[in-house]
């Protein structure tokens, strides 16, 4: 079927057509059943055996381990004067950094009608929602008496308190509420239609499941009109709800009377950091779907790699704009005790850190991604992602527990160990991948939909002798 | 400054209300005890809330600081210091704030027991943080323990009879003191390490040498405007560091004059030293020869003709000796000629070598030469307790050997000990241990289950000084005759038993002269026959009708002192004329080191049992929690050593693994350890904690009798193993370890 | 707009070029606009169709929803600071924090009328909706289906238009559980 | 109505320089850590052994500094430094609590510490200049029978809340009751905390700021007082006195 079509010609034509995935239209109908076949495609042993791993890793390290840290306290962890603050805040500013990729994806590429993204803005916006669940989990491990969490809820309560609205945390907690909630919302909308079609040709529980969640959609006008709209709405409303969170985040930090922390780019800082990660950590994704779903090849191809590497070298380039205005910043200042923090992050016992993290940050994808073929090279890429997430962790590592171990009372510095963080920091990545193998076999992860939209509005038009792709707006 | 003082007087009047309510809470001579009562049902005095405060005297050291004990529902809260009493006027330091933490250890011994030699009084792993119950039951009622006592007393001659005591409390001496006068018992030996350390019969043999009669120098540090110390860290637990702390807050606070001078002549900055204006890293067992060098350059800048003490001495060849540059001795020397009021103190590891009395000559020589005897900031003879003829003073360490010795020859059948733990305070060489085996019979009477207590046949606990009755003499320190009275501030926690209550109920059942030694129904009896005679003493801080109104009185104001001056001035004709000896001091044992053990700031002899003042962090290393030796990181690189790497320290007399502190303030060929840790009993906060210094001590004197305990030579080795001490200070912050290579 | 006797067709075209003509012709026969209904598998527009357009009210609840969470922020940052016992004073900032409140402000807004975006979804389009509809899953497929629901034309005439406009298959629609 | 008088009210205190104040002579200071166990003694401060101790999650309140100048033999202490809580008047550490667990008292004019509000966020004791709040990492128990001599004027914490000095409220307010029943102010001198009070060399001085005839204001207008980190504008109430 399509592969021969696409080893047939060689024409420049063809050329496109195979590159394209926007020129290489199926009929519908083939396309649902590819999306079905991926999604039921009974899973192999190899499958199950890492669902059981990650399994027992979330069970006993996150779970049990947190268990123990309730009862025990926060002494099990490597905090303390002054490091009180360690892992498992970098976690949450890790997790959250990921799930910046999937909003990026989804809403800012769909409003600047980025066409590559119609495949995954679906796999993105997973991601987005999983990584706010572990960064939640990340950061109520950190509470010292997380079974009172409920306190920071703005409610009436008999204590007659309400939330201290000058702390940035509780900021931090609007937030990400309302970005755990928005981006939900804003991977269920175009969620619908697919479901839909997968109700129509499943059977048995599925059945059910899938009638459940299309809420009895069938694509009426009035339905399309309605979720347009709404789609609409989310695309361009959480773009600002994405930027805010992050920059809160930044605020815990920025906001304290810290030396090399109280600076005022650390909000955009944290934004492209996040993009950093978040791009790297999809990228990743979308490789291994390729990789191990059926069919995945046809609808994820080079060029998407392609184009996410390339907002990956743009967004490198700018993560190291920041990085080196604020440490210039940092450094022209001459207080002594940053001057001290710089010394200690480039010298200090984790030197190595520092300089690893600009090697995963800036160096390697600066090295790889400039060029088109090994961009357009999915295993490649998805390195190049990983590693960046590595340095992306480092760079959260550097500003929070090593940063912290300078302060203005030098009798007070001390380093870091961290202690039982790194299994449960450990357990959130497996509840990750876990969720997200789950989520593979539930709901289709590729928008069909919205890939047929893409494909009828692509054509192949010739200009003189030319063959060009031309994109007609159908909105 | 005035207010300082108009405050300080307020502090008196407010401890005056506090005891006030002490006497008023009927804790007069008609109510012995407070009972500690459940919170529902409290004494009629208490009201909820509403605290009571009783005055009485800390025992964590012999000084006899004064303490008002805050209690509630008869249970004690907070230890504030006595604001009447002239010795400490309401302060105290980090030992006598902790005394609670002694009252209510988890591991105390809870009553009579007669235990076989060696065996445990507690459980050996008990958790400290959980309330686990770790301590041998008692095994006897009291009247058998008093039956056991009168026996041992009765059943022996007289001279098989011995009784080992601490420096306090000071009745329960006198007690011993007088049964043993009546019935020809040998009289009580008194010993403590503090008082090994500090060098006491030292100081008072010098003294006598020099103005003809001994007793106890007092150093008016607060009147002084220049301070040479060599060696005693007056700072730390040296005599009474309460009121010199006190009198070095006048040196340099010093309102009527010049901020005072400072210097301090020691080989490890001790953290006395720390507060001087300059510390001389001198050379240990030049301290003569450097006193008298700068006696003789005092001289030469008076223009004086040089008094024959200081007359056969080079300072070229001191300088070359002690490592101090001959200009920085004249510097010295103008700074001590020029002073009006300089004044010179001999104390700690200077006078602990084998020309320990020599140092201290020559330093009382260098105040006959600043003729300060007698004058505000100068020397003066502390004022005798009342009821005290003459200064007595504890056993040196030599009669504690000879003493020693009696036991394993034999000589005694009988052995009572209170309030000393001469198993863990004595060097290991002297090996105490060994001969307690020589006595038949060994009581204890301890309160904690010390490793002497584990070495007896019974234990008979005394109780706690916070339970107890007494009085204390205050030896040295304030210008007052003081006599620190203590009283009960709770009831007895245990089913412990006064030792002077068992003492006399035993002489009582022994009968015969011991009857009549002893005719006193109880210790609160035996403390008023000893109070009684105060009662005629003139310029007394209260004055009462009769001895009631007196007792009581004693008891609200914790004790009773003078409000005249009661300081001696010595008779210094001669001490000038002395032909004195700039010879150096000799080390034992082979070894490219000095040894210098110094006493623990925050933990003394007997702190380590308090989980508090083992969390105190150090005054010169903030190490908490253990043992540390001290090493000059020049040397600690040249044998490759770094900070918590354990080495291997040996001297003729033993050997002794500790971790190292890289310590900038110590000679290059000195290296120094802490005493006070090192228990191998002494309940769960002191036992297997780090290491204990005196099992380095061999057995050298001073010609005054006193252990040599500075001067020693040992050697070190690596051991490649580690242990981390856990400090309170950032060694990256402090040091600048660990933040990478300088910039 | 569902009679007993009405005729109810269900007629589901390859493509939407003959779906967008039938719509045109059977216009021209007389049936209203209101009588149709297009049901496809990809959101095709009014205009494509040329059917009149499409109200919605998200907009407006979104609107409102957005009024509605700066309200309640208002509430968090101007009212609840005085519900306290007790005025609680943080450092020396101000009773009211002036940024912090447009953070909040902020926030509250967006959710609020994320919230109700996606509330207004439901509410227009009558989601969760688990009765039997009128629908072809060929649909899905990517087919377009026209459902028409007339009285007062026959239904022989539409099936007939239908028919010559290229219709795959037109049948009587009945409900059915999706 | 009620609402602006508590603005006021507010705006007030807000500008007041402080109440209660602390002058501490670092010449004097022999760092004997009287203060240190005072301290723990009346607030019920836990130990926590030797391995947290070590690895600086000792609950100290109050923690004597001492660096080094110079290299032997020209090596020199530098004046111990008593480190507690400043009781800044502009807290850094308290805005940013989002419980209103660390918050400034209108009474008092100090930085309170409010244990049963706190969730252990531990963001206080990181933005505090001073690094002088301890957290309860672990429930650290006393055995008994040492709970007797628990002080009942001062809640014992448990595990995951931050603590810190307090300038020993409890004995502020105890003197400011007695005072009132007997119809009078608190006179200066008339208690003080439980570091002033043990200290044996009387280097710390602690009393009514706002009240000009009081020991320690004559203290602070003496020309060398220093306050730490000042220049970060957090308005701390313990005046130091450089050491030499």
């Amino acid at each position: 079927m399509s592969d021969n079509k696409h080893h047939a010609g060689h024409s420049h034509e063809e050329h496109l057509r195979e590159k394209h995935l926007m020129l290489d239209p199926l009929p519908r109908g083939q396309m649902n059943d590819m999306v079905m076949e991926s999604m039921l495609e009974k899973p192999t042993w190899k499958f199950w055996v890492v669902v059981g791993f990650l399994s027992f890793i979330v069970v006993y390290f996150l779970f049990f381990k947190w268990g123990v840290l309730i009862a025990k306290g926060q002494g099990e962890a490597g905090v303390m004067r002054p490091d009180y603050w360690g892992i498992f805040l970098v976690n949450t500013v890790f997790w959250i950094g990921i799930s910046h990729a999937g909003t990026f994806i989804s809403a800012i590429l769909r409003v600047f009608r980025a066409e590559f993204r119609r495949p995954f803005t679906r796999a993105a916006e997973l991601m987005t929602t999983f990584g706010l669940v572990q960064a939640g989990f990340s950061i109520f491990m950190h509470m010292g008496r997380v079974w009172l969490a409920y306190w920071l809820m703005p409610y009436p309560n008999q204590r007659m308190l309400w939330p201290n609205l000058h702390s940035p945390l509780t900021w931090d907690l609007l937030a990400i509420t309302t970005y755990l909630l928005s981006s939900t919302m804003y991977l269920f909308l175009p969620l619908i239609p697919d479901v839909a079609m997968a109700r129509d040709r499943s059977t048995g529980w599925r059945k059910t499941f899938y009638k459940t969640l299309a809420l009895g959609f069938r694509g009426t006008e009035g339905e399309w009109t309605h979720l347009r709209n709404a789609m609409n709405i989310f695309a361009f409303a959480i773009i600002p709800v994405m930027f805010s969170v992050h920059t809160i985040v930044s605020w815990d930090f920025a906001a304290a009377t810290r030396p090399g922390w109280s600076s005022t780019i650390f909000g955009p800082y944290f934004i492209v950091g996040a993009l950093h990660s978040g791009m790297g950590a999809a990228v990743a994704v979308l490789a291994v779907i390729r990789g191990t779903m059926k069919h995945m090849k046809y609808f994820i191809r080079g060029e998407h790699f392609d184009a996410i590497g390339k907002l990956m070298l743009i967004i490198s380039m700018a993560w190291a704009y920041f990085f080196f205005n604020d440490y210039m910043v940092q450094w022209y200042g001459g207080d002594k005790w940053t001057q001290q923090l710089l010394h200690f992050h480039e010298a200090g016992p984790m030197g190595w850190m520092w300089f690893a993290m600009l090697v995963c940050n800036i160096v390697i994808p600066w090295a790889i991604l400039w060029n088109p073929k090994w961009r357009a090279t999915p295993w490649l890429v998805a390195t190049v992602g990983i590693i960046i997430n590595f340095g992306m962790w480092f760079e959260r590592y550097i500003i929070i527990p090593i940063s912290v171990t300078i302060n203005r009372m030098p009798f007070t510095w001390r380093l870091y160990k961290p202690g039982i963080e790194v299994p449960m920091g450990i357990g959130t990545l497996a509840l990750f991948i876990l969720l997200y193998m789950i989520a593979s076999k539930l709901i289709p992860l590729i928008p069909v939909w919205e890939v047929q939209e893409g494909q009828m509005a692509h054509e192949l038009k010739k200009f003189g002798r030319e063959t060009v792709v031309s994109v007609s707006e159908l909105e | 400054m005035s207010n300082k003082f108009s405050r300080r007087d307020f502090l008196k009047l407010a401890g005056v209300g506090a005891a006030t309510t002490a006497i008023l809470t009927g804790c007069g001579p008609a109510s012995r005890f407070v009972k500690r009562e459940p919170y529902m049902q409290m004494p009629e005095y208490t009201y909820n809330g509403l605290s009571t405060y009783y005055a009485t005297t800390c025992r964590e050291c012999a000084a006899g600081c004064g303490l008002v004990v805050r209690t509630s529902q008869g249970r004690a809260l907070k230890v504030e210091g006595n604001a009447n009493n002239p010795l400490n006027l309401g302060k105290t330091c980090a030992r006598g704030q902790a005394t609670l933490q002694g009252l209510y250890n988890p591991n105390r011994v809870r009553g009579p027991i007669k235990h076989t030699r060696g065996e445990r009084l507690y459980t050996a792993d008990a958790n400290p943080f959980q309330d686990e119950f770790a301590d041998a039951t008692p095994n006897m009622d009291w009247d058998a323990a008093t039956q056991a006592v009168a026996d041992a007393l009765k059943n022996h001659k007289p001279e098989e009879i011995a009784f080992l005591m601490g420096m306090a409390p000071d009745h329960l001496f006198d007690l011993v003191t007088d049964l043993a006068a009546a019935t020809g018992i040998n009289a009580p030996v008194r010993f403590g390490a503090l008082s090994m350390f500090e060098s006491r019969a030292t100081l008072s043999q010098a003294a006598e040498n020099l103005f003809g009669h001994g007793g106890l120098p007092l150093f008016d540090v607060g009147g002084a405007e220049v301070v040479f110390s060599f060696g005693a860290n007056f700072l730390e637990t040296w005599l009474s560091p309460v009121s010199y702390t006190r009198g070095f807050a006048g040196l340099r606070e010093a309102k009527t004059k010049q901020r005072g001078t400072f210097i301090q002549f020691e080989s490890r900055m001790s953290s006395t030293a720390g507060k001087a204006d300059e510390w001389m890293p001198i050379r240990p067992g030049t301290e003569a020869m450097v006193a008298l060098a700068i006696g003789k350059l005092v001289s030469d800048a008076r223009g004086i003709t040089v008094p024959h003490a200081f007359s056969d001495v080079d300072p070229v060849v001191v300088a070359s000796r002690s490592g101090i540059a001959l200009a920085t001795l004249q510097h010295l020397a103008g700074i001590f000629a020029n002073s009006t009021a300089a004044l010179a103190i001999p104390g700690g590891a200077a006078l602990g070598q084998s020309n320990g009395l020599a140092v201290a000559e020559a330093v009382l020589a260098l105040n006959a030469l600043a003729e300060n005897f007698g004058r505000h900031g100068g020397v003066f003879f502390s004022a005798l307790a009342p009821n005290q003829t003459e200064y007595q003073r504890p056993a040196s360490a030599r009669e504690m050997q000879e003493f020693a010795q009696k036991m394993a020859d034999g000589k005694f059948k009988v052995l009572f000990v209170h309030g000393v733990n001469p198993v863990f305070e004595l060097p290991a060489s002297l090996d105490f241990k060994n001969a307690l085996k020589g006595v038949e019979q060994v009581i204890s009477f301890a309160t904690f289950p010390d490793e002497t207590a584990f070495e007896s046949d019974y234990v008979f606990p005394d109780h706690h000084s916070l339970e107890s009755w007494g009085y204390q003499r205050v030896v040295t320190g304030p210008a007052q005759s003081v006599l620190s009275g203590a009283q009960p501030v709770v009831s007895p926690f245990y089913d412990t038993r006064a030792t002077a209550d068992v003492l006399i109920a035993a002489a009582q059942l022994a009968g015969g002269e011991f009857a009549t030694a002893l005719p006193f129904t109880d210790e609160v009896e035996f403390l008023r026959s000893k109070i009684a005679p105060l009662m005629e003493e003139k310029q007394s801080f209260f004055s009462a009708p009769d001895l009631n109104t007196f007792t009581a009185y004693f008891q609200q104001y914790g004790g009773w002192w003078k409000t005249s001056d009661g300081r001696r001035v010595p008779n210094t004709s001669n001490a000038l004329g002395r032909e004195m000896s700039p010879a150096e001091a000799k080390f034992a044992g082979e070894g490219e080191f000095f040894f210098v053990p110094f006493v623990s700031p925050t933990m003394a002899e007997a702190g380590a049992n308090k989980p508090w003042l083992q969390e105190l962090p150090d005054p010169t290393t903030t190490v908490m929690w253990n043992t540390w030796v001290e090493i000059n990181p020049v040397t600690a690189e040249e044998l490759g050593l770094l900070d918590d790497d354990i080495v291997k320290i040996t001297s003729e007399a033993g050997v002794l693994e500790v971790p190292v502190y890289r310590y900038p303030a110590i000679r290059p060929d000195t290296i120094a350890i802490p005493f006070g840790q090192g228990h191998t009993a002494y309940s769960r906060y002191a036992e297997g904690r780090g290491k204990n210094p005196a099992d380095l001590l061999g057995q050298h004197f001073n010609e005054a009798g006193d252990l040599a305990f500075a001067g020693m030579k040992v050697k070190i080795e690596k051991t490649g193993k580690q242990q981390p001490l856990s400090r309170l200070e950032s060694i990256m912050g402090v040091y600048g370890v660990g933040l990478g290579e300088e910039k | 707009m569902t009679e007993p006797k009405a005729v109810d067709l269900l007629a589901v075209f390859p493509d939407l070029e003959p779906a967008a003509n039938a719509i045109e012709h059977l216009r021209s026969i007389g049936v209203h606009d209101e009588c149709m209904n297009v049901i496809s598998g990809i959101p095709v527009t009014e205009a494509m169709l040329g059917r009149p357009h499409q109200w919605t009210n998200v907009p407006r609840i979104a609107m409102g929803g957005a009024m509605l969470g700066f309200g309640a922020g208002f509430f968090l940052a101007y009212i609840t600071p005085y519900v306290y016992p007790y005025p609680i004073q943080v450092s020396t900032q101000s009773f009211i924090p002036g940024p912090p409140t447009v953070v909040v402000l902020f926030e509250l807004t967006m959710l609020g009328m994320l919230l109700s975006t996606f509330l207004g979804v439901f509410l227009d389009s009558f989601f969760p909706n688990y009765r039997p509809m009128k629908y072809v899953p060929e649909v899905s497929d990517g087919k377009i289906a026209i459902l028409v629901e007339c009285s007062h034309i026959e239904e022989q005439k539409v099936t007939d238009v239908l028919k010559k406009m290229g219709a795959e298959s037109v049948k009587p629609a009945e409900a059915q559980h999706l | 109505m009620a609402i602006e008088l508590k603005i006021s009210e507010v705006k007030m205190s807000a500008e007041q320089s402080g109440k209660w104040g602390m002058v501490i002579d670092q010449d004097i200071c022999t760092g004997c850590q009287a203060c240190v166990a005072a301290c723990a003694m009346e607030n019920n401060i836990s130990f926590v052994g030797e391995v947290d101790s070590g690895y600086g999650r000792s609950m100290h309140w109050i923690r004597i500094e001492r660096f080094w100048e110079g290299e032997y033999p020209e090596v020199k202490m530098t004046a111990n430094q008593p480190m507690l809580c400043q009781q800044c008047g502009h807290a850094t550490c308290e805005p940013v609590c989002p419980a209103f667990a660390t918050v400034h008292s209108q009474a008092e004019q100090l930085n309170l510490q409010v244990y049963n509000r706190c969730v252990g966020t531990r963001y206080c004791a990181n933005n505090c200049p001073y690094q002088v709040r301890a957290f309860n990492w672990r429930d650290y128990k006393r055995p008994e029978p040492l709970s007797n001599q628990l002080n009942p004027d001062v809640t014992v914490r448990r595990v995951g809340v931050m603590e810190k000095c307090t300038f020993c409220i409890q004995r502020i307010h105890k003197a400011q009751d007695v005072a009132k029943s007997e119809g009078r102010e608190v006179v200066d001198g008339e208690f003080t905390t439980a570091c002033a009070q043990a200290c044996p060399a009387n280097a710390i001085t602690f009393g009514r700021v706002d009240d000009p005839e009081s020991l320690v204001s004559q203290l602070m207008k003496q020309s060398h007082g220093v306050k730490h980190l000042e220049e970060l504008g957090t308005l701390p109430n313990v005046t130091y006195f450089k050491g030499g």
